[in-house]
Order: structure tokens, then C-alpha cells, then sequence
């Protein structure tokens, strides 16, 4: 497998965990591209135009841009959160896509962003294009770190009662608006960081990271993978992506009728989509369930009950 | 109590049942909500079905009406296997159901949702002339006619609800907790009809958690716990069976003491009979 | 509507009003339109420390709605909310529900696919470290996350052990038997540790006897955590046995306010609620 | 601005506009009954378009399968665009057997239908694009007869010329409006169409077969989107197998502006951000796109009932 696409995976994994963090508080934003084009646009810019350096680009000024990204898409999060979380349902949906498009039109006009062209011969910290997954992979792994936490802790449990029922939670004494928006603003920052690695990755940015289609991509990913555990957003964004990948590479597979190698190279979208259609029907809850996490790891739950039934512990792992 | 004597329609060989239901099993929510469950209703009869909340009374309904499909058992209704049909096929087959909670059409109005209790029906006039006997059965209907049904109190919108599955002329009709979130004025009301239907020819089934009054308007009855019926026979009989009263009706004493009941047979004028 | 002299004069008294522990609840002039229906209309009264206090009605009767203006669900058209002496009209819930106010629902609002534990723990809210360092200091399991989240799982199984659902704690909320579902509402709205509890309609659904049960469970919730209950019921006999006093309401307006046998003889309530059929 | 350009301008939002609503129709019809947006009608849309080229006898391009194949014979533009939306029709009805259906009846997520539905509209586009490349393909000349190809609405020393094409889709929008106002409120079919909106379950225990209308909504959707591809495809060309996809995110904002599911709301937030975007200053152009969009934001948060719609009671 190559390297460039095994990052391409785990930058699809976290970005289904940016949908996957305000989802957990019961919220379908589809503001991750709009964060994620903007992180990618301030790494551009800042590797670009301040960071100017002479040799390989420090690793630390990359870690210093995708913080940078982070807090600013925090910040953004925040203004556009507090308004747009009064909606529910669908209409956050539609008003996450405009938020999306009125990014992606400002930053086609901008001259900051380069308009149309875009932003390209961003630094490369590295000489070869495997070793950004020294920082992909540790990354992906705090987050996942993160969420696990977040699920077993008060905020987390604040989140899961939103999502159940938002007035119940309200009865409760917990802030729907604080914990909405925080939701939303851990989503944001997740791609906004998600964002300023990709732009160094894939060494160009414009107008089309981050785009209308990508946000339904990433609900995808989500939903395929199973929204019931962080888990699946994992699992979904990196089968996705790799799906059209290994289509590709079954054509090239010896002794197959010369249409079907035709139709898998060409027409490997069909099936990518037919894939998708066919695996909500087939799988409604996901590929990856908590029930079928805890056939997996059984064992151990089953152990951490021992625990309970002796001493008070938290029980979270068995949520949802 | 009850001043209305209603006519003993016991279950005998020698009648026909209406509806016969044979071990009847489904699977709701990842439980056995009915466990080979079997009853028979009688054409004319009423039979009710008492239980407490989560007996499996609603569910089996919903059965009937195919809305749930079960796992296991057959639904013989007038000699034929209805098991395997749709909702709309049942109904059009004479079943109709007036469902627990009322389920208005809210934004629709009281004529439109009469309107559509008789989909399944094509002649205009005897669909006209089944709203005027809906209205002459319940005046409050006629005055909010034009108003949209979800404006309606709860009486009012459990009226609409019974007159609305009516609008099918039904053979078989299926009433789910009519008293349910109701005061007691109104619940009383709604069973003087319900007393009404019975002395016009409908066959009810009827699923109450008011047992006492269930049993009291009714000629047999059903017992449901956890899913399985535990004690059948006459509605009389049951309402004196000590298991019956101790499961169920208690032997909590009246709030206050209810002025004398004007028996409905002097209100003939308002319900016009079929 | 009141004359407007008799309006400033409420409006002194709300100033002069010193800090009242003794009436928990005092509700004013409350009122509630829905379009054109009046569904509460300037309805006062107030409810006592250690009283548990009856809101019936027929349907209709606006009682669930005043349920809501009092937990901040609704806003009212006009009128004031007092807590212990200070007024918090106009909140919104979560600010009410931490201020001390717990409620149940009318037709259940658990966290379903939650476990009744979680549903309890969820209820702890208020009372663990929270806001962005509580988050961070969760994630990252530093003091005082171990030692909250230990003391919030202790808790909620108290309280489960107390409505006796402790041995099934990991059930999922939705699997509960209706009842069980009620109790374990109950629960939750306890572990808050509220001064009032509201309750709509907790014997909905229940059999004769578990009714009976819920009399002295309801008794013994007011004396062993020395709170305030207001309660919506239809059931009438549990009613009149259960409470101290009890509110009428009947279209939205108070038409009775007193100890049971009062109300239960008043002809205006037995006109409205059971009907004339003289 | 003189009043020539201002008429100018405003004739042609107009013209976009009834492209927007026409576009949008079929879509908020579905979404009237089912609730669920359906991403695949912009495919369908293009479809539409495709059909109608091929029954009117065209060549196709060299790229894909059908490159360089023509029907045998070809129908008279009228009944090709009827033809071609039946077929269109055909296909929402098969998109609902196949990706919808199956949901419904398991009872799942309304979010999983969104991903569903764009699960079949990246197979559709791509199938186009495999069986006729991604070439951009302009309808044969002269398939509207011996129509002017402009009509002039100034004087003849002032033109404002409007073109043919587009008081054409203006007229047919407009009659379909019409007509899908009195189905809906006026017949027996819109009342229970209206009844499965609102509660699917009461409906089938009213004898209606809900399963039945649903198709039907479908068939009609996909009709309406095929009438509105072949018109749009007439007026700009079909610039390939995304030229539905582009006006599926544009129609989405008109949807929303006219109040989610409401047919006469779609169609005046049609023409509402046609007119609006026509009216964007010159020096402004390049940021025309986002207008419709803060639109769509700002009316969320002020307005989500829609433009017509009422207030919603909230049942606590």
C-alpha cells in the first residue's frame, strides 16, 4: 500500500471524527470542510508567506501552524456556533452547508487565498511523503484518545443526554447551548488541525478542499462506518477511502475479462456509489456497533464488571 | 353501577367468530411482547382486553391491523388468513382501528380527516351521508367541522378519532385505551357511544387499562399479562373473579360520590342509530 | 385582569418580599397564551416547605403547561416566578433545574438508549466540577475528575438502589417495564438533589396496587430528603389521600385552592371535573 | 441604471429564477412527504436532460460507451421531452425501490436515506459518465420549430430581448405550480399525500396504501425533474454528467428559502434569489454565488418556517 494513501486514510478518519464530536451531542453539523479549508488556508499562508525559510521546513513550525489552525477555527466555531445551534436537525445541516459555501465563495475571491488558483509549493517539511505519518498517525491516535475519555466523562455524558433528548437534558441542569457549542467547536478544531496537515501533505491548496460534496462524504463515512461508537467514523473514513483505491487495483488483477477490467477502472464510481447505497440499506447501524465492539473485546468488559460489582467505577464503556 | 345491560353473546361452537386469532406470537423491541396468544370475537360482540401497561394489549392490536407481523400464529378474520396483508388491505376487509393516543391528522381538518376514514370507499353520497350520521352522533365534530383537528381538545380529538375509523364501515372495529388522558366526564361520554356502537351491530374490540369500566361495557374479556392471556370469560364473571380484582381494579373506593348516570337510551336523539 | 392598583400593590409586595425559605414555590399572576387560547390564565398560589402540594384538573385544564412555565420550558405571557424568595421568571431551564427545581414528565423523557445508571450519573450534573478545566481535567483523568466521577457512580447507585433498580443499573433506559421506567425518572430527577420535586401524572399507567405503592413512596421521598412536591395526577383518589393541599385548575384558571376535603366538596370543582349531570 | 438595464436585469432573474424553481420543484415535493431530502433528484435531473438529447435523435460524443450512437429514429421535441420524462419518472420510482424502501421499512435513521440517496447519485453521475463521457452536449438547432429565437420586451431602438427558451420554462413552471397545488389541496390523492406526510402510520390504518403514494410522489418527482433538466439542458446546455449536481446545491437553498416541503414557497425563493443574484453589482460578481447561501443562512436563523410558512407550536 502506498504511503499516500494510507495518509489520505487517516486524514479521512479524523475528519469523520470532526463530524463525529458535535454528532455526539445529538448535532449534524456539516461545517467540517469550511473548518478544514480554512486550517489548510492558514497553513498555506503562514508556511508560505511568514514562515519563509531556507531548507527543509521545521516540523515545529508545522505543529505551531496546525495549532494556530486549531484555535482559530475554535474561534469561528464559537461566532458562528452560538447562532446556529438554535437549529435542529436538517436545518443546522442546510445552514452548515451554506456556511461551507460562503467560505469556499470568499476564499475563490480572495486575494489572501490566491482566488481560483490557490496557494501552491507549500514547504515540505519532510523529503518524502511517508514520513508525514509520523504526525498522522500519533494524531490520530489523540483524538481517539480524546473521545474515548470524553465518553466516560461528565462532559461526555452531558453530550450523550443532548443527543437522547435536548429538554430532558435541559431538566437536568445541563446548558444545551454551552455543551452544543462546545461540541461543535471540538469538531471545528479537529479539522481545522486535519486541515493544516493536508495542506502540507498534499502541497497545494484552493477553493476545492473543502467543498460541498465533502461534507456529505464525511456524513458517509460517519454513517457507513457506524455513528453509535467513535470507532466507526474511524473504520468508515478509512474504508471509503481506500474502496475506490482498491476497485482500481482489482482491475489490474491478471485473467479478467477485458470489460470488467475496463468497467472497474473506469466505472469504479458506479460501484463506489452503489456501495454506499446498498451498505445503509444492509448495515443501518454502521459496520462497527458497540455491540459488536463488545464481542471483540468481550473479555474485557466483562472483567471491568467484576470490578463494579466489588467497588463503585465508572460504567461508560457499556454506553450506547 | 351500570343502568346499560348489555346482551350476553357467549362463545359458543355452534357461532362463526368474526375474528379468530390463533397462537399468535411477535417479537417487539427485542422482547416476545405476545406469546402465543389466541382469542375469538364473535360478529356483534364486544370483547375487551385488560392488562396492565406493557401487557402486550396495544400490541396485539397492531397486529391485527398489521402494523406488527408476527413471528409466529395466524389471524383468521371472516374465514380468511389476513397474516399476510397490508394495513390498507385490512381495512378495506372491514378492520378498522382507532389507535392509542387518537394519531390526528393535525393539519388537516375534522372534515378532511372523516374524509379520509373513508378512502377505501368510492360512492360519494353514502360517504356524505356517513358524515352527517358521524355529525348527528357527535355534534361537537359538526361545529369544528372547518377547524383543523389538531386544535381539538383530547375528548374531542378521541371522538373525531372513533367517528374517523367509522368512516370506513368497519365490520370489526378496534379501539386502543379510548379513555386514556381523558377526565372523567369525557371518558364517560366517550363510553356512552361506545355502548351506542355495540346496540347498532359493531363488533369492538376493546383495549382499556380502566378495567372496571372495561369490564362493565363490555360482553367478555380478555386478561393479558406479560404478554400471554392468563383468564378469559364473561365480563359479569370477571368483574367479580378475585384474581381479576386484586391484579387489577384494586379496591380503591370512588373519589366522591357520582350523581345518579342518565342512562343513554334517553339521549336516542343524539346518536342516530344505523 | 386585576383592576391596575391592585397590580402595584403585588409589585411592592414582590420588592418588599424578604428572602422566604418557607414558601418554596409562589407562583403570580401567571399566564400563558397560545395564539388565541388562554391555556393558563393568571393563576397564583404558593407552594409550602415540606408540602405536597396537588395540581388536578381535566384535561386540558392547562396543568402540564403551568408544569412547564414553573421549569422554564415555556415563557409566560405575563405574570412572576418566585424560588425560595427570589424570583427567576424568564430563566431558562437548565439555570432553573440547577437553582434546586427537578421535574418528571407526563409521557416519560428518559435517555433511552442510555443505561439507568448513565441516566442517574447524567442527572449529577450540577453537582461535579464542569466547564472547560473540568473537561480537560476529565479527559486527561487529573483531580478532582477520579475522585468526582467516583462519588457521581456511588450516588446514582444509591438512588437506584432505592427505587430498586440497582441490580439491572446497565440496562439500557427503553428496556425498562413501564413502571420501572417511571421509578427510574424519579431517580434521576432525585439525584439532582432538588428542594422541589415535580411529578406529572406519576401513577399514569400503573395498576391498582402499584398506585397504593406510590403513595408511600412519595411520602417517604418528602421526609427522607426533606424536599417539597408538587404533583399533576388524574388519578383522584390517590390525589386525595397523597396531599396536603390542592390547586384546581379548570381552562387554564384556579378555581379551587385548599386541603382535599374542601376541594373535594366544592361545587364548583365537582362541576368542572366530574361533571353536572343533575 | 437606466430603466432599460433595470428591466433587462430583472427579466433575467426571472429567467434563472424559474430555472431555480423548476429545478426545485420535484425536489421539495419528495421532501413535502418522506421528510428526507433526496441528493439523488440533481441526478435524475440530469438524466432527464440526457433522455430527452438521445430521443430526439442525437449523436452522442466520443468518450464512453455510447460513443458516437444515435436512435434510429427521433421524436419531435415536444413528445421527446414527454418521453424523456417519463423515463425519468421511471427511474425516481426505481431510486425509491432501491434506496429509500428498504430504509423506510426498517424504520431507520432519516440520516441514513441522506447518505443513501448520495450513494445513488454518485452512481448515476458516474454511470453517465461512463456511458457518455463528460463532454458538454448542446440540443440539435432549431428543435423549438419555428419559435423566434428571442422575444423583445423593449422597443426596437431599446431592445431587451428575452429568450425564447426562458419565458418557455417561466410559462411551464408556472402551470406546474398550479397544477401540483390543485393535486395536493384539491383531490383525494393530495389529502392522503398529505396524510402520509404527517403520520404513515395512521394513514395505513385508514386503508391507504402509503407504500403506493410514496412511489407515485417519486414518479412525479422524477418526472418534474426530468421536464427540468431537458429545459434547463435546452437553455445552457448540458455541461456534462455533474450538471445537475451544481444546481442540486443552489436548489437546496431555494428549497429552505421557501420553507421546506412548501411548493408555492419553492418557487417564489426561486425567483427571489434570481432576481436578487441578477441584481448583485458589477463589481461584486465574482461573490454572486454566496448570496443565495447567506440568504439561505440568514433566513434559518430568522425565518426556518420559510418564506410563506407558519410558525410551528413546539409540543413540550
Amino acid at each position: 500500500m502506498n504511503s499516500f494513501l494510507l495518509i489520505s486514510m487517516i486524514l479521512a478518519a479524523m475528519l469523520a471524527l470532526s463530524l463525529y464530536l458535535p454528532l455526539m451531542a445529538g448535532q449534524l453539523s456539516l461545517a467540517s470542510p469550511g473548518f478544514y479549508a480554512l486550517g489548510g488556508y492558514i497553513a498555506a499562508v503562514m508556511s508560505t508567506k511568514y514562515f519563509v525559510v531556507t531548507g527543509p521546513f521545521p516540523v515545529l513550525y508545522l505543529l505551531a501552524e496546525m495549532a494556530a489552525a486549531g484555535a482559530a477555527c475554535g474561534v469561528l466555531a464559537l461566532v458562528v456556533g452560538i447562532p446556529a445551534l438554535r437549529l435542529r436537525g436538517i436545518y443546522l445541516a442546510l445552514a452548515t452547508i451554506a456556511f461551507v459555501e460562503i467560505l469556499r465563495v470568499l476564499s475563490l475571491n480572495l486575494e489572501i487565498t490566491g482566488g481560483a488558483v490557490g496557494i501552491f509549493g507549500i514547504p515540505q517539511p519532510f523529503s518524502d511523503r511517508g514520513s508525514y505519518l509520523w504526525i498522522a498517525i500519533p494524531l490520530l491516535l489523540l483524538s481517539m484518545g480524546f473521545i474515548y475519555r470524553l465518553e466516560r466523562i461528565r462532559t461526555g455524558r452531558a453530550f450523550a443526554a443532548i443527543r437522547e433528548d435536548e429538554l430532558a437534558a435541559a431538566a437536568m441542569g445541563i446548558s444545551p447551548t454551552f455543551n452544543k457549542v462546545l461540541a461543535f467547536m471540538l469538531g471545528a478544531i479537529l479539522a481545522g488541525v486535519v486541515g493544516a496537515l493536508s495542506a502540507h501533505v498534499l502541497n497545494t491548496w484552493n477553493a476545492r478542499q473543502g467543498t460541498f460534496d465533502s461534507s456529505i462524504n464525511y456524513l458517509a463515512y460517519v454513517l457507513i462506518g457506524g455513528s453509535r461508537t467513535f470507532v466507526g467514523p474511524v473504520v468508515g473514513g478509512m474504508a471509503l477511502t481506500a474502496l475506490p483505491e482498491l476497485l482500481r487495483a482489482l482491475a489490474d488483477v491478471g485473467g479478467l475479462p477485458v470489460w470488467l477490467a475496463e468497467f472497474l477502472r473506469n466505472g469504479r464510481l458506479i460501484i463506489f456509489g452503489v456501495l454506499i447505497a446498498l451498505g445503509t440499506v444492509f448495515f443501518p447501524q454502521g459496520m462497527v456497533t458497540p455491540e459488536l465492539l463488545a464481542r471483540l473485546f468481550g473479555r474485557r468488559l466483562r472483567r471491568a464488571e467484576q470490578v463494579a460489582s466489588t467497588q463503585p467505577v465508572d460504567h461508560g464503556a457499556q454506553r450506547r | 353501577m351500570s343502568v346499560y345491560e348489555s346482551p350476553m353473546v357467549p362463545a359458543t361452537e355452534t357461532t362463526t367468530p368474526l375474528l379468530q386469532i390463533r397462537d399468535l406470537s411477535v417479537n417487539y423491541g427485542g422482547i416476545q411482547a405476545l406469546q402465543e396468544i389466541s382469542l375469538v370475537i364473535n360478529a356483534g360482540e364486544v370483547v375487551t382486553l385488560i392488562g396492565a401497561n406493557g401487557a402486550g394489549k396495544s400490541t396485539t392490536l397492531r397486529t391485527i391491523s398489521r402494523l406488527l407481523h408476527p413471528r409466529h400464529g395466524e389471524i383468521i378474520y371472516d374465514n380468511r388468513d389476513i397474516t399476510k396483508l397490508r394495513p390498507d388491505e385490512v381495512v378495506r376487509l372491514g378492520i378498522a382501528q382507532s389507535a392509542e393516543g387518537r394519531r390526528m391528522l393535525t393539519r388537516l381538518s375534522v372534515m378532511d380527516n372523516l374524509l379520509l376514514g373513508a378512502y377505501t370507499r368510492t360512492n360519494r353520497a353514502e360517504i356524505q351521508a356517513d358524515i352527517e350520521q358521524q355529525f348527528g352522533r357527535f355534534p361537537r365534530l359538526k361545529e369544528r367541522s372547518k377547524q383543523l383537528a389538531g386544535t381539538l381538545s383530547g375528548g374531542e380529538q378521541q371522538m373525531l378519532a372513533i367517528a374517523r375509523a367509522l368512516m370506513s364501515r368497519p365490520r370489526l372495529l378496534l379501539l386502543d385505551e379510548p379513555s386514556l388522558g381523558l377526565a372523567p366526564l369525557i371518558v364517560r361520554e366517550i363510553f356512552a357511544i361506545i355502548r351506542e356502537l355495540h346496540a347498532s351491530g359493531v363488533t369492538i374490540l376493546l383495549v382499556e387499562q380502566n378495567a372496571q369500566l372495561a369490564l362493565q361495557n363490555a360482553d367478555r374479556g380478555y386478561v393479558m399479562e406479560a404478554g400471554r392471556i392468563t383468564i378469559n370469560g364473561l365480563a359479569a364473571d370477571l368483574i367479580n373473579d378475585d384474581r381479576v380484582r386484586k391484579a387489577y381494579l384494586g379496591d380503591v373506593p370512588p373519589p366522591v360520590k357520582l350523581p345518579p348516570r342518565a342512562a343513554p337510551e334517553e339521549k336516542n336523539g343524539l346518536f342516530g342509530l344505523r | 385582569m386585576p383592576p391596575t392598583w391592585e397590580m402595584t400593590e403585588e409589585e411592592i409586595r414582590a420588592r418588599r418580599v424578604p428572602v422566604d425559605e418557607q414558601r418554596v414555590l409562589d407562583v403570580r399572576h401567571m399566564t400563558r397564551q397560545f395564539g388565541g387560547l388562554l391555556a393558563v390564565s393568571n393563576v397564583s398560589f404558593v407552594v409550602e416547605k415540606g408540602e405536597i402540594f396537588g395540581l388536578i384538573g381535566p384535561n386540558g385544564a392547562g396543568k402540564t403547561t403551568l408544569f412547564n412555565l414553573i421549569t422554564g420550558l415555556i415563557q409566560p405571557t405575563s405574570g412572576q416566578l418566585y424560588f425560595r424568595g427570589e424570583e427567576y421568571t424568564g430563566q431558562r431551564p437548565h439555570y432553573i433545574a440547577q437553582k434546586g427545581i427537578a421535574r418528571t414528565f407526563q409521557n416519560i423523557r428518559l435517555f433511552g438508549s442510555l443505561s439507568a445508571l448513565e441516566n442517574v450519573k447524567i442527572a449529577r450534573h450540577t453537582h461535579t466540577f464542569g466547564g472547560i478545566f473540568g473537561l480537560i481535567a476529565g479527559v486527561l483523568n487529573l483531580p478532582p475528575a477520579p475522585e468526582d466521577e467516583r462519588k457521581t457512580t456511588a450516588r446514582a447507585m444509591e438512588l437506584l438502589e432505592m427505587v430498586g433498580l440497582a441490580e439491572r443499573a446497565h440496562v439500557q433506559a427503553r428496556n425498562f417495564a413501564y413502571g420501572d421506567q417511571r421509578r427510574l425518572e424519579i431517580a434521576r430527577a432525585l439525584a439532582l438533589e432538588p428542594r422541589l420535586l415535580l411529578l406529572d401524572e406519576p401513577a399514569a399507567g400503573m395498576n391498582a396496587q402499584e398506585k397504593q405503592g406510590l403513595s408511600d413512596f412519595i411520602r417517604m421521598l418528602r421526609d427522607k430528603f426533606s424536599i417539597t412536591i408538587l404533583l399533576i395526577e388524574h388519578h383522584v383518589p390517590l390525589v386525595m389521600g397523597l396531599c396536603d393541599r390542592i390547586a384546581v385548575l379548570d381552562f387554564g384558571q384556579l378555581i379551587a385552592l385548599g386541603d382535599p376535603r374542601r376541594v373535594q366538596h366544592d361545587p364548583a370543582v365537582i362541576e368542572a371535573y366530574l361533571g353536572d349531570e343533575g | 441604471m437606466n430603466t432599460t438595464l433595470i428591466l433587462q436585469q430583472f427579466l433575467n432573474g426571472l429567467a434563472i429564477g424559474s430555472v431555480y424553481a423548476i429545478f426545485a420543484l420535484g425536489y421539495t415535493l419528495v421532501f413535502s412527504i418522506l421528510r428526507v431530502i433526496n441528493f439523488a433528484h440533481g441526478a435524475i435531473f440530469t438524466l432527464g436532460a440526457y433522455f430527452t438529447y438521445m430521443l430526439l435523435g442525437a449523436r452522442f460524443g466520443f468518450n464512453g460507451v455510447f460513443a458516437n450512437l444515435a436512435l434510429p429514429f427521433s421524436l419531435p421535441f415536444p413528445l421527446a421531452l414527454l418521453v424523456g420524462a417519463l423515463l425519468s419518472g421511471l427511474v425516481g420510482v426505481v431510486v425509491e425501490r432501491l434506496a429509500f424502501r428498504p430504509l423506510r421499512t426498517r424504520g431507520a435513521d432519516p440520516l441514513l436515506t441522506l447518505v443513501s440517496s448520495l450513494g445513488v447519485a454518485v452512481a448515476l453521475v458516474n454511470l453517465i459518465q461512463y456511458l457518455v463521457g463528460a463532454e458538454i452536449y448542446t440540443y440539435p438547432p432549431r428543435v423549438l420549430g419555428s419559435l423566434p429565437a428571442a422575444v423583445n420586451f423593449g422597443t426596437s431602438t431599446l431592445p431587451v430581448p428575452v429568450r425564447t427558451v426562458q419565458i418557455i420554462i417561466f410559462a411551464v413552471s408556472m402551470v406546474i405550480v398550479v397544477l401540483l397545488t390543485y393535486l395536493i389541496n384539491g383531490t383525494k390523492i393530495g389529502k392522503a399525500l398529505q396524510a402520509v406526510s404527517e403520520d404513515a402510520t395512521t394513514a395505513s390504518l385508514l386503508g391507504i396504501d402509503t407504500d403506493r403514494l410514496i412511489l407515485f410522489t417519486f414518479f412525479l418527482s422524477g418526472f418534474l425533474g426530468g421536464v427540468a433538466g431537458t429545459l434547463v439542458g435546452l437553455s445552457v446546455s448540458i455541461n456534462g454528467p455533474y450538471f445537475g449536481i451544481s444546481y442540486g446545491l443552489k436548489g437546496l437553498a431555494v428549497i429552505v428559502l421557501g420553507g421546506l416541503g412548501d411548493i408555492p414557497g419553492a418557487v417564489l425563493a426561486g425567483f427571489l434569489i434570481g432576481l436578487v443574484e441578477s441584481f448583485v453589482p458589477a463589481q461584486y460578481v465574482a461573490y454572486k454565488d454566496a448570496v443565495a447561501f447567506a440568504l439561505l443562512f440568514a433566513m434559518l436563523l430568522f425565518r426556518p418556517q420559510g418564506l410563506l410558512g407558519r410558525a410551528v407550536v413546539q409540543k413540550v
